[in-house]
């Protein structure tokens, strides 16, 4: 072997801490964790080394594996990054190693917790970094399927209160339950992936050649009757774990039942899998439907982006508002590749890394807080600011990424789409861009402002809260100094996403 | 030439953020208080040093500039950031240096009681403050000039809520930054226009164009109306100018430095800065003059009748924002920009003095006051000098500059907005001095408490923060050197200015007429008597005075109704909206799958009484499937 | 010629006939011995179409292994529940209209099929034949046989331990 | 005799013995059943063989034998054991799975 499989290594480290910690870590919880840790920050150096090395004049896909595993299908083991995956698993890196220590002090069983989690990270990386079709669809069913037990197990329930005209409905299902929510998020995402697999499998099919690759699939010119219907397959499949409206709602259910690792995992890089299939599969093998359906895609980005901020401003319940502030974030990034202008793209691109690090920043603050306070009621918080000093800072830088403002991550990636977005052929798109950017202004500062400024709530169970501490600080530090370099110095990312989306839109749009 | 190529303007910047960076990270020292402000200070110095070396090298036409990559797109440069140093920039960048390092010094003797930890916060947002406003004012393209813009704007939203305990400020910020953060949608949407419709975002490049009229007049009103919509924000014109006033809950030195002297006039700065823009589109210029003559008469009618020493300044700053906003508008900046740097000095220095009053009395509330000159006359000196500036009298630093923008308004050939603006010059004489005789030399009122809860004006700031600790009954005093430097740096300052543009008359830009000079002076004077009269005398009873403006002065107290027209458009339009939105994704988006999947699980208890448990119910299902089957295949 | 055919009309009145028997007498310890004689008569069939190994593993295994134990499980339990183990049936009609269209569909799928009336020649014999392919191209499936029935055993075993 | 003769009568004998597998009631006549049923399909695979030519089906029958007799085994031990803990042998009582 000539140079180290520094992809698989990636992929397959935390795989092989969660067997370590299956059959060696029984009954030690802290070797489980430190195996986690081990594990992930393997991954963490990897991506950064990638990400590092990664050849910006040469562009293209680099770090190439193969291997056929079922030849006379044409399925291989076809690994590489381009620009764009490797920012993403550089995100996925970030989040889990900060996640893993957000998630210290579970108690329950935490050996399968870890082993669970780490498992779900190795098909997060597979679907980044794989090129296989087949092998891409294998990988992003094992990103999904860990999170029902994640959630239902060691998810929490909020209060049911079925009401209104389907009362009846939510009370049958459930509603609150963290089973519910595991159930509904699960069949969400399976029923996305049955359009997936149908895309795959008529792409197969339409080659005429036995082969699953990527590489090979983007030199054909598809029929643009079979493009359109496989994209919107694909745009529905892919979307839905992306959160598009209004097949959004399994997120707000699963991600506030969802513990906080999870949570993490699951808003800051699985809704980009989602994202990143879009762009990757559907607009990087259907060039002609990505620009006929560019109108669907960005309107119901726009739709997303101001119906999850209102909707985020509704809620009373800490995660809840958080998890709509995803889908209205979501938007962005679908509404940034739908522009199919460099700008747009790169935001598109962005955003996916800056939401992915500051709603993975949220959830684990959201977990302290409920760790510590025990209440993820809004109205019911006040004045936490004096006792936690250090999750409020967080909270609000956070929240102030959240929001756009400059020197942080979100700024620049909503700047690129508000650019891509007047310059694309819709250009009303940017109005309800900045309306949503503006009404993240008001929902977040508003939730922050209620929890941990103001006076000093009078409540006692709100006496002489902790700070973060210990491995908690890890995690919040390393996501904030994150957001925030990629905010003073976002040629950082773009550098090498730019030598990656530039090439996708000739195809898209021809010279 | 080491001065003249930028790396001074730079140097200034780099040293707020140094100091920021250095407060941020190391938490330790930070946390130590004191020590802290020393590090931002001896910063802060060294950037005024820097600060003004750059405005020596950039007398003139000398234009440097230094930008760096920051954004690529497609392989070329899409933004940079950098500094453009010029005339302008550079005087404007030893104004901040000036006021942030003052205020800097000022905030050691007047916040010395506060926590360590939190004066070590302070000072860490003062030195970010001042490293974003430099930007700004630095800033060689849109872009740059937006991110600091924003950072600004969340200075002054963390500085307002630095006592965040206290529901009021908490409640402020997060008005001050919504309202302004309003604006700059207006602003962001301008720049986004104005780069597709120019292809670059640079000042420069874009200056050239417009000088070679190659930027295309269609559509252009709209833009540089976006981009007025951030000025607005930020300088607090109608009808956004209700943040500004509530601002107040901040620490005064924060009031002094960023709602006063620097932060605030950035909209003005931005106009100024891009006047040749604006010039392409004389229809916005119009609105820009009628709201700014508007927001100065509203907001000094205001001002007339406010109780806390702070609000008036405030809406006497509103008022002199709008003047020079006037100015610009009607096509000479340059006047603006003048009324700007002065005025940055003398409201600065008011603001400190009305700060080392309420640090001596506790209290922001004027009837609190009284006959102060006695215990405190240098605070009494140094805020008459600024009252007198304000005022425009002549030797004092506002003289000149709002003459510039009364015979600006009229050359640009605006009669009613000058009328308007001659009105508010006399206004602002009296609303000024009214603080002054109050505060200084008239007797205070026999039951004040009275008289206070009256007004009707809110009276929660920092004085409230003064008071609990505890020293409420002691006797006013003068405040301590690290506060009273400032303020004579400031007076002195506001008089040389003074003294120096009423001998040194500068070339004006157009054609003034002879008696606009004796009808500003005199407007200031008759406002200055009427004070006297009513206030200091009590010639003239302030009830019946009140009483014979009726109608307006009941408005006026109820802040003309405007604040609550905002507070109605949050509660039921933009709340009362999303909690409908709310509804409509829990009930109907969701409450459609749910009805969904409570109908699946109802068929699934209505079949399940198929599966009876018995072994041969299923052996002749199999048994009847495969009838079926042999059926089907023979007989199809 | 005609004895072979006599003997498989024989032996397939006698199958059926038990077989019958075996689905509808009443008493479960004589449907039992009339399973035996259907196993019995299977053997038979094995017999007329020349596979002698084959008769004689069913013989062995079926008719003794599986009938013994039928046997020995009909004692247990009639042992247990102290009364003789008679059995009923039920859906009789049903069970006959299915079980017969099966049949005569079957039959009828049949009909007209071109299947062969004459035996190929086997060369040799037919036993050597089974043992060498048992041993040779499916030696793994044999061997994979015997630890399913080692399986078997020991979970049988198991199952009807004694109560501790 | 053809080889129809002989399918014929397995036909016949998967019948009676599906049909015992329907109707009984006890589940050692259930499992009688299945034999026979099973003793069918192994006629079918002897005859098959036979008259194809092809050992291989009666390699089949052999190890259809030995799997019968497990599943017998097997299964008779699983209806003591249902005995001794549900105290029946009928198999209508045996509806633990009803919906």
């Amino acid at each position: 072997m000539d140079r180290l499989p520094i992809l698989s290594i990636m992929t397959w480290a935390p795989f092989a801490s969660a067997l370590v910690i299956m059959f060696f870590a029984r009954r030690r919880p802290l070797l489980v964790r430190w195996t986690s840790v081990a594990g992930t920050g393997v991954s963490l150096v990897a991506s950064i080394w990638v990400y590092w090395t990664y050849d910006r004049v040469r562009a293209g896909f680099q770090f190439q594996e193969e291997f056929s595993l079922v030849p006379s299908l044409g399925i291989s083991y076809l690994a590489a990054v381009d620009g764009i995956s490797a920012l993403m698993a550089l995100l996925t890196s970030i989040i889990i190693f900060a996640g893993v220590f957000a998630s210290w002090t579970t108690k329950q069983r935490s050996q399968e917790f870890y082993a669970l989690l780490l498992v779900l990270v190795t098909g997060v990386y597979g679907v980044f970094v794989t090129l296989d079709l087949f092998v891409l669809f294998l990988f992003y069913e094992i990103a999904v399927l860990p999170m029902y037990l994640l959630i239902g197990i060691w998810g929490s329930s909020g209060d049911v209160r079925p009401q209104g005209i389907f009362g009846w409905a939510m009370g049958r299902t459930g509603v609150g339950t963290k089973e519910y929510a595991a159930m509904k998020l699960t069949l969400y995402l399976l029923f996305g992936s049955a359009f997936i697999l149908v895309g795959v499998l008529a792409l197969f099919v339409a080659t005429g050649s036995r082969t699953f690759s990527f590489l090979e699939l983007q030199q054909m010119r598809f029929d643009p009757a079979l493009q359109s219907w496989v994209f919107l397959a694909f745009y529905v499949g892919f979307g839905i774990l992306a959160g598009i409206w209004p097949l959004h709602t399994w997120s707000p259910d699963g991600h506030a039942s969802a513990p906080t690792a999870v949570s993490m995992l699951h808003a800051g890089v699985l809704m980009k899998l989602g994202a990143y299939g879009v762009v990757r599969v559907g607009m990087g093998l259907l060039p002609d439907a990505a620009v006929d359906w560019a109108w669907l895609v960005g309107t119901i980005g726009c739709i997303n982006i101001v119906y999850g901020a209102l909707s985020a401003m509704a809620q009373t319940d800490l995660k809840y508002v958080i998890a709509y502030s995803s889908v209205s974030h979501m938007g962005v990034v679908m509404l940034g590749a739908a522009t199919l202008t460099p700008n747009g793209l790169n935001g598109s691109v962005f955003q996916m890394f800056a939401h992915g690090i500051m709603t993975g920043l949220f959830f684990a603050l959201v977990g302290l807080v409920y760790e510590k306070a025990h209440s993820r009621e809004i109205f019911k918080m006040s004045g936490f600011g004096t006792m936690m000093p250090g999750i409020a800072t967080a909270f609000t830088i956070g929240g102030l990424s959240s929001l756009g403002l400059p020197a942080t991550a979100g700024f620049v990636a909503e700047f690129l789409t508000f650019l891509g977005a007047w310059t694309s052929d819709y250009r009303w798109w940017l109005f309800p861009a900045v309306i949503g950017a503006f009404l993240t202004s008001v929902y977040v500062l508003r939730v922050a402002g209620q929890i941990f400024w103001g006076p000093k709530s009078a409540d006692p169970h709100f006496q002489d809260l902790a700070d973060a501490q210990g491995p908690e600080w890890a995690a919040l530090g390393i996501l904030v100094f994150v957001l925030v370099l990629f905010g003073v110095a976002p040629s950082i990312a773009i550098g090498p996403v730019d030598t990656a989306t530039g090439p996708l839109l000739r195809r898209l749009i021809g010279q | 030439m080491m001065a003249g190529d930028g790396t001074l303007a730079l140097a200034a910047l780099l040293l707020h953020a140094t100091a920021f960076l250095v407060l941020a990270i190391a938490a330790p020292l930070r946390r130590l208080g004191r020590p802290a402000a020393y590090v931002s200070i001896l910063c802060a110095a060294g950037s005024l040093a820097a600060a003004v070396l750059s405005w020596r090298a950039h007398t003139g036409e000398a234009i440097s500039r230094l930008v760096w990559t920051w954004l690529p797109s497609e392989g070329q440069t899409l933004a940079t950031v950098g500094v453009l140093a010029d005339a302008d920039s550079t005087v404007m960048l030893t104004l901040v240096a000036l006021v942030a390092l003052l205020v800097q010094v000022y905030s050691l003797g007047y916040l010395s009681d506060e926590r360590a930890p939190s004066l070590g916060r302070y000072y860490a947002y003062q030195s970010l403050f001042a490293f974003s406003m430099m930007g700004l004012v630095l800033a060689p393209n849109f872009v740059q000039l937006f991110i600091c813009w924003e950072l600004v704007g969340l200075c002054s939203y963390l500085l307002i809520g630095f006592w965040y305990e206290r529901p009021a400020a908490a409640r402020a910020a997060l008005k001050a930054f919504w309202i302004t953060k309003t604006g700059d949608v207006g602003l962001l949407i301008g720049i986004v226009l104005i780069w597709r419709h120019t292809g670059t975002f640079d000042l420069t490049e874009m200056r050239v164009l417009a000088g070679n009229g190659a930027i295309p007049l269609a559509g252009l009103s709209v833009m540089t109306f976006c981009i007025y919509l951030g000025a607005v924000g930020k300088s607090a014109q109608f009808p956004l100018h209700i943040w500004l006033p509530d601002a107040m809950e901040g620490p005064t030195p924060v009031s002094a430095l960023i709602h006063a002297a620097t932060m605030v006039t950035a909209g003005v700065y931005l106009l100024h800065r891009t006047d040749w823009l604006f010039a392409l589109t004389p229809d916005v210029l119009a609105i820009v003059v009628w709201v700014g003559a508007f927001t100065a008469l509203l907001s000094a009618v205001l001002a007339c009748v406010q109780n806390d020493i702070k609000r008036v300044l405030a809406y006497s700053t509103i008022s002199q924002l709008s003047y020079m906003m006037a100015a610009i508008g009607a096509g000479f900046s340059g006047a603006g920009f003048l009324h700007l740097l002065t005025h940055g000095v003398f409201k600065a220095l008011l603001f400190l003095g009305a700060g080392a009053i309420i640090h001596a009395v506790h209290s922001n509330d004027l009837p609190d006051m009284g006959r102060l000159a006695r215990r405190m006359p240098q605070t009494a000196i140094v805020f008459t000098v600024g009252a007198l500036s304000l005022a425009g009298l002549p030797l004092f630093a506002g003289f000149l500059s709002k003459e510039e923008i009364l015979g600006a308004v009229l050359a640009g050939g605006f009669a009613a907005p000058f009328a308007m603006l001659v009105l508010v010059a006399f206004l602002t004489a009296f609303y000024m001095f009214r603080v002054v005789f109050l505060a200084f030399f008239a007797a205070p009122p026999a039951g004040h408490a009275g008289a206070a809860a009256a007004s009707g004006a809110p009276h929660v700031a920092d004085a409230s923060h003064h008071a609990s600790h505890g020293a409420a009954a002691h006797e006013p005093h003068e405040p301590p050197s690290s506060m009273l430097l400032p303020l004579w740096v400031l007076a002195l300052l506001s008089v040389a200015t003074g003294v120096f543009f009423t001998v040194v008359h500068p070339e004006p830009e157009f054609e003034s007429p002879a008696w606009l000079m004796p009808v500003g002076v005199g407007s200031a004077v008759a406002g200055i008597l009427l004070a006297w009269a009513t206030y200091q005398r009590r010639a003239i009873d302030a009830a019946s005075l009140a009483a014979a403006f009726g109608p307006i002065y009941r408005g006026a107290l109820a802040r003309f109704w405007i604040d609550a027209v905002f507070e109605r458009a949050y509660r039921l339009a933009l709340l009362g909206f999303s909690r409908l939105v709310g509804w409509i994704d829990r009930y109907l988006v969701d409450g459609v799958l749910n009805v969904l999947s409570a109908w699946t699980v109802q068929a699934g208890d209505d079949l399940r009484t198929m599966q009876t448990g018995r072994v041969q119910d299923y052996v002749y299902g199999i048994a009847v499937g495969l009838l079926v089957l042999l059926l089907w295949v023979q007989f199809n | 010629m005609s004895a072979d055919v006599l003997a498989f009309w024989f032996l397939a009145i006698v199958l059926v006939g038990s077989a019958l028997a075996v689905v509808l007498t009443k008493n479960l310890f004589h449907a039992v011995l009339w399973l035996a004689l259907a196993l019995t008569g299977t053997a038979g069939v094995f017999l007329l179409l020349d596979a002698e190994f084959l008769a004689a593993v069913q013989l062995l295994l079926y008719a003794g292994g599986i009938v013994t134990i039928v046997v020995f499980a009909i004692v247990v339990t009639e042992r247990l529940v102290g009364e003789r183990l008679s059995q009923t049936s039920r859906r009789i009609g049903g069970g006959a209209v299915v079980a017969g269209g099966v049949l005569a569909l079957l039959l009828n799928a049949m009909r007209g099929q071109p299947f062969p009336a004459a035996r190929p020649e086997m060369a040799g014999d037919l036993t050597r034949l089974i043992g060498e392919t048992v041993l040779t191209r499916f030696v793994l499936p044999f061997e994979l046989l015997a630890v399913l029935m080692l399986a078997a055993l020991m979970g049988a075993i198991y199952f009807a331990r004694p109560d501790e | 005799m053809g080889l129809q003769a002989y399918l014929t009568l397995a036909a016949v004998v998967f019948c009676i013995g599906l049909f015992g597998v329907m109707t009984r009631r006890n589940t050692i006549g259930i499992l009688l059943g299945i034999e026979l049923m099973l003793n069918s399909v192994n006629i079918n695979l002897v005859a098959f063989a036979r008259y194809s030519g092809d050992v291989t089906g009666m390699v089949f029958t052999l190890f259809t034998i030995c799997i019968t007799v497990a599943e017998a085994a097997v299964g008779l031990a699983l209806v003591i054991l249902l005995f001794r803990v549900r105290r029946t042998v009928t198999a209508d009582h045996l509806d633990l799975l009803k919906g």
